[in-house]
């Protein structure tokens, strides 16, 4: 496929796509995807899933129990489609909005939603076991951990990729340059993977950048690829041909996924401050669900049945991940001093010993 | 006289300097249309347009450095890091440069900036968005360091820090943003570099500055219960630091408890103690006390109700330099 | 000049030049130049005195009457073309290494050379007198200041420019691509100029980038031009044109002056730890005074004499600014407390009567 | 025994480690074929090859920040930052991030990267290249901070901080770079956390670290001719601090004097006087003293000596303390 073999070109053509946003598929791509019918099918499992937990999470913190919530609706496809283009081998740095993507690696999500009801920061998670790295909240700051774990892999001649999930907005910031740069020096078999949501809060995409993001990539002398991030199956191939470039030619890509944040920037933001209805309307008529679906459909790869059950199952998986969630009661107080040094020095022991003494005599008014 | 919250008030603050100095500019990350993460600049690009309060890109070391250069060319940032954590990012910029210019220049290019810095915790928030790092600016010499602990005087604090010819950190104390006093909006108020007692006592000084300074006068409120008479200084400035107040007040009663969010070691805290020593050693009843946050990365929501200096703390403390 | 007016078409023909390394003329680009006989001699002039002051400085500082000094030698045409090239309104932001350019802008070297030795940080003359800012060691961090300068120049709706100095070991830095991005999204004018020597410190290019810097530009929008940096004719029209940009068009220009650094990093450094010999000697090779000498001969715009006068105007001049910086006092320890803060805080009264006190006492132990 | 420079001793720290765990890994800005710009790693390139020793682009966020991918992914870092104010643009990715990400982590992703840092001034250095920034280090909780003051124990010290399972700053006292030692550089040395007495005492204690502890001996002896005896502690680990032994001190002597080059308000030196107060008042027969650099920015080469403390400053310290 000429965009991937040659994804600086992507501008003659606009953002790379298999399905339209009307759902026309280009059959040429669809071929070249070596997707089986219940991959196909999974992917939009995936992103039912995502959908449904998502607003499951803002439910959540609108009752209390998440103390805040950055929700992703309208980035399924991006999500998806790209950590299900990887191998379970490779690993992922999020930033703070990749509920999906976390889903698709096999987090537990009540462990996940953790970090946002305060129980712990990073969740309560393993990242090594799914190689989901914890949710960064300095912008573009996990890009260079990214970057610092792939090129650790590649001395240790480890056939993975690392891909690391950023907005729009952190393209700005000192670190997502001094990353792409210092992986581009290395070889370090890294996927930047821009998700670029049109907003970073209430700042609009042309007052970030002068440039679509993706040609950012031309600074660095690796692929830069625009791709319709609402096309979960345009999502999955570009990021495949990336994750691949990065493994076995040790070349990163800039990927910019042109998507939209359909919420708030969190539970905590008022967007209609900021953005148009018609704005949000003309994003919600390209809803990535909405478009895969009719092509399942149309493709006859799936029937009513087949959408009905997955919606059984998104409600039922949903209700357990708020089970959980609620169900979780705070850490003991001696866990805030466990865990700041590999032993505990004996400063801290002090301190430890008088923090537990007044949380035992009932002591809550900090 | 209406009542303002602190919100309120460092809005108006900003209003009048717009108003008053056509110099002045606020700049920052969501400071335009949205009026700010917390709502501190809001309607005032509606009213002052998009040359004078503007967004920035994603960018904190740029919103410093650009903020010096704009200064250079002789207009007055103010500039808004929308957390605390997230005026890291400028640190190089802060200690290298904006603390170091007017020495370099021996005058010639003084660098007036403002950067206002919603910090500290006890909202709940997430990683990140709760740090106290005051200890950092305090000790970067050129640099001015002020608190707010009331809504008033978060008001002239603001509008003496705009028209101060030096760079000034404006720490604002989130947790605090909501909280209302009655007060004049109009005058002077205490200049920077001047601290305030609150209430006057005999038995112990708490020293304090921004949400502890609440803290402290509650402990002072549940103190006299037990009949100790505690004096509550509210240090508002930390550089420059009102050396005259702080010892006038601890020589009067011999005893002082320090409390501050950030976590104790090198908390700026320890510079109060050390001070106290030096110049009142021979009126200390008993040593000076530190309650602060343990030596730990900021807790999760859920938990730092443990970590931030209670009621019960204060008076624990105040009961060992008291019985000493 | 095609060039110019599209630079970003640069890389079809290698660096833009007027002269070529054996100092052959092109003809129409000579004609576009607008420069008179006398302006033409005259940036030679500039260039002999930049290169024979800063042999001076480097031997003033293994006298010990510097306490360092970073040598620009074969750099003389990037700074000179490009200083020469700016309006006296222009500002300069320079980083370390711009002897050249603020002889050029007219500043007394005796005052610059304070900072190296060690006199007073930003040496002893006044920035604002000649628009020539202070030297900024932290490399990278003048390019903010320089876009904060031109934002608020544009907001006073001043027809200036501010040209920033950095090398390619700089373009590493997030300051760099935080202002360079800055400066796109607010249209601010300034013009980026990179003196390319080949190495930062120990580092070659290569291992800084793996692409062109001037390429960079892309990443936001704005043009990059590739400039031989050692044909002084081409880096002041390619300078020209870019400050032009900036002050009409309010468009960014970033400029890659290739060129080398023929001498160490700074007096401090040993050169030949990390590079040979011969790669010196190709450059030397190209040496920027040579060219332009041969050339100014050649098309008989100076003879004998001009040369001659020059070096002996270069003699004496290097002389008066020699027996400037010896002749200098260091400046009395109150000076250390009196630029701290507009007015003395109380504290550092103090301190300052403590520091005068000791000194008085001939205590010089510290 | 060889005599050694402190700069040939953290040489061998750094050859030695290399050879012994082939997680360990050097990189900074001209550590490769240069060998540093002090030295510091020459020849190990060489040595161990340009895949665990090697040069960086110029960018010390990204230093900081891949050093701690790359101890994600089990290799033990040793980054260097050129100059102390060089380390400034790391600062986010080390308080942010390196400091706090174990505590996130709940120990599933432990980070041991040492961070070395040549620091401090007296060497007639240019602007940002003789800052201390210890204390900004020393608050941020989840760092641990150590500073050597002779060669042999910087061997140890940083064979140490390389094994230790934290992440370490490193401070290395430039102006001490050149000092020679005789010692044992086989052995295990002094652990972090504790600090030594390196001159035995009655009268005070002189408390310091870096290059100002060879500054407090010479102090000492000059303090000798005048029938002073003073006890010199060598704090070596900022974090942990020894808190015993400085105790154990200052109750002996009844009283210190806390030396270091860094500015005073909030400087390190406040957290030790706050330490010996809350921990040896009763002890103590006159106030704690801080002799430092002023609340200044760093002086220009030609005047850093009337910044630097000097012996007759600590002198004059001492004789407050002692005559009080
Ligand atoms: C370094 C830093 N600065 C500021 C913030 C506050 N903040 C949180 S999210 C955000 C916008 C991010 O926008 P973008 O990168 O586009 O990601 P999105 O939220 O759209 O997914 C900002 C400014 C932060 N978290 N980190
Ligand atoms: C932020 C920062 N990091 C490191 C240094 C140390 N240092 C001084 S110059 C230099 C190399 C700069 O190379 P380049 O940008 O190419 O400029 P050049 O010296 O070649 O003119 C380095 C690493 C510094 N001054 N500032
Ligand atoms: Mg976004
Ligand atoms: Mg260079």
């Amino acid at each position: 496929m000429a965009t991937l073999a040659r994804p600086e070109r992507t501008e003659d053509r606009g953002p790379f796509r298999i399905l339209s946003p009307e759902g026309q598929p280009s059959e040429e791509a669809l071929a070249e995807l070596e997707l089986s019918e219940d991959q196909l099918r999974e992917l939009y499992r995936l992103m039912a899933l995502t959908r449904r937990m998502d607003l499951e999470a803002t439910a959540l913190q609108r009752q209390g129990e998440l103390a805040v919530y950055p929700p992703l609706i309208g980035q399924e496809a991006a999500q998806v489609g790209s950590a299900y283009a990887l191998e379970s081998s490779d690993w992922v740095f999020p930033s703070y909005r990749e509920l999906g993507a976390a889903l698709v690696r096999g987090v537990d999500l009540v462990e996940y939603l953790h970090f946002y009801r305060g129980t712990w920061h990073g969740g309560t998670y393993d990242a090594n076991a799914h190689r989901f790295g914890y949710v960064a909240a300095p912008v573009a700051s996990q890009v260079l951990h990214a970057v610092g774990f792939a090129l650790g892999a590649r001395l240790d001649r480890l056939p993975l990729c690392v891909l690391v999930y950023f907005g729009d907005g952190a393209t700005s910031e000192g670190d997502f340059h001094e990353g792409c740069n210092f992986a581009a020096v290395f070889g370090a078999p890294v996927v930047f993977f821009c998700q670029s949501n049109q907003w970073a809060i209430s700042v609009p995409l042309e007052r970030q950048t002068a440039v679509p993001i993706w040609r950012k990539a031309e600074a660095y002398g690796f692929p830069g690829v625009q791709v319709d991030g609402n096309d979960v199956l345009g999502v999955y191939a570009v990021t495949r041909e990336a994750a691949r470039r990065a493994r076995e030619d040790r070349t990163p890509t800039l990927v910019e996924a042109v998507t939209y944040r359909l919420g708030p920037h969190s539970t905590a933001d008022d967007a209609t401050r900021y953005r148009s209805e018609q704005e949000v309307e003309r994003w919600r008529a390209r809803d990535p669900l909405d478009r895969y679906r009719r092509w399942l459909a149309e493709a006859g790869l799936a029937d009513e049945a087949f959408f009905q059950g997955v919606e059984e199952e998104a409600r039922a998986f949903a209700g357990r991940v708020r089970a959980g969630v609620v169900a979780s009661p705070p850490q003991p107080v001696e866990e805030l001093f466990r865990w700041v040094y590999a032993d505990l020095p004996e400063h801290l022991r002090r301190q430890r010993d008088q923090a537990v003494r007044f949380a035992g005599e009932g002591d809550h008014g900090g | 006289m209406a009542e303002v919250t602190m919100v309120r008030a460092l809005n108006e603050a900003l209003r009048r300097s717009l108003a008053e100095d056509p110099r002045t500019l606020v700049l920052g990350e969501d400071v335009g249309r949205l009026g700010g993460v917390f709502r501190v600049t809001d309607g005032l690009q509606e009213e002052f347009g998009p040359e004078r309060v503007f967004d920035t890109p994603l960018a904190e070391s740029a919103i410093a450095g650009v903020s010096l250069g704009l200064a250079l060319a002789g207009w007055r940032p103010v500039a808004e890091m929308q957390f605390d954590a997230f005026s890291y990012p400028a640190l190089d910029q802060v200690i290298s440069h904006l603390a170091k210019y007017r020495f370099r220049s021996r005058g010639h290019q003084p660098v007036p900036v403002v950067i206002r810095i919603p910090f500290a915790g006890g909202i709940g928030a997430a990683e990140h968005h709760s740090e106290s790092p005051e200890a950092y600016y305090a000790h970067t010499a050129g640099l001015k360091v002020v608190v707010p602990s009331t809504p008033v005087d978060a008001y002239h604090l603001l509008r003496q820090s705009i028209a101060d010819p030096d760079p000034v950190i404006f720490l604002e104390p989130k947790s605090r943003y909501w909280s209302k006093e009655e007060g004049d909006l109009d005058g002077q108020g205490l200049p920077i570099g001047r601290a305030r007692v609150l209430r006057p006592g005999t038995d112990c000084t708490l020293v304090a500055y921004g949400a502890m300074v609440a803290r402290a006068l509650q402990a002072a409120e549940a103190a006299a219960a037990r009949d100790l008479d505690l004096e509550v200084l509210d240090l508002r400035s930390l550089v420059p630091l009102d050396l005259e107040t702080l010892a006038e007040s601890v020589r009067r009663t011999g005893r002082a408890v320090v409390v501050h969010e950030a976590p104790l070691t090198a908390g700026f805290g320890a510079e109060v103690v050390a001070r106290v020593v030096e110049d009142c050693f021979e009126y200390l009843e008993a040593p000076v006390l530190r309650v602060t946050g343990w030596d730990i990365p900021y807790p999760p929501a859920t938990l730092e109700r443990y970590h931030l200096p209670s009621v019960a703390r204060i008076l624990d403390a105040v009961e060992r330099v008291t019985s000493w």
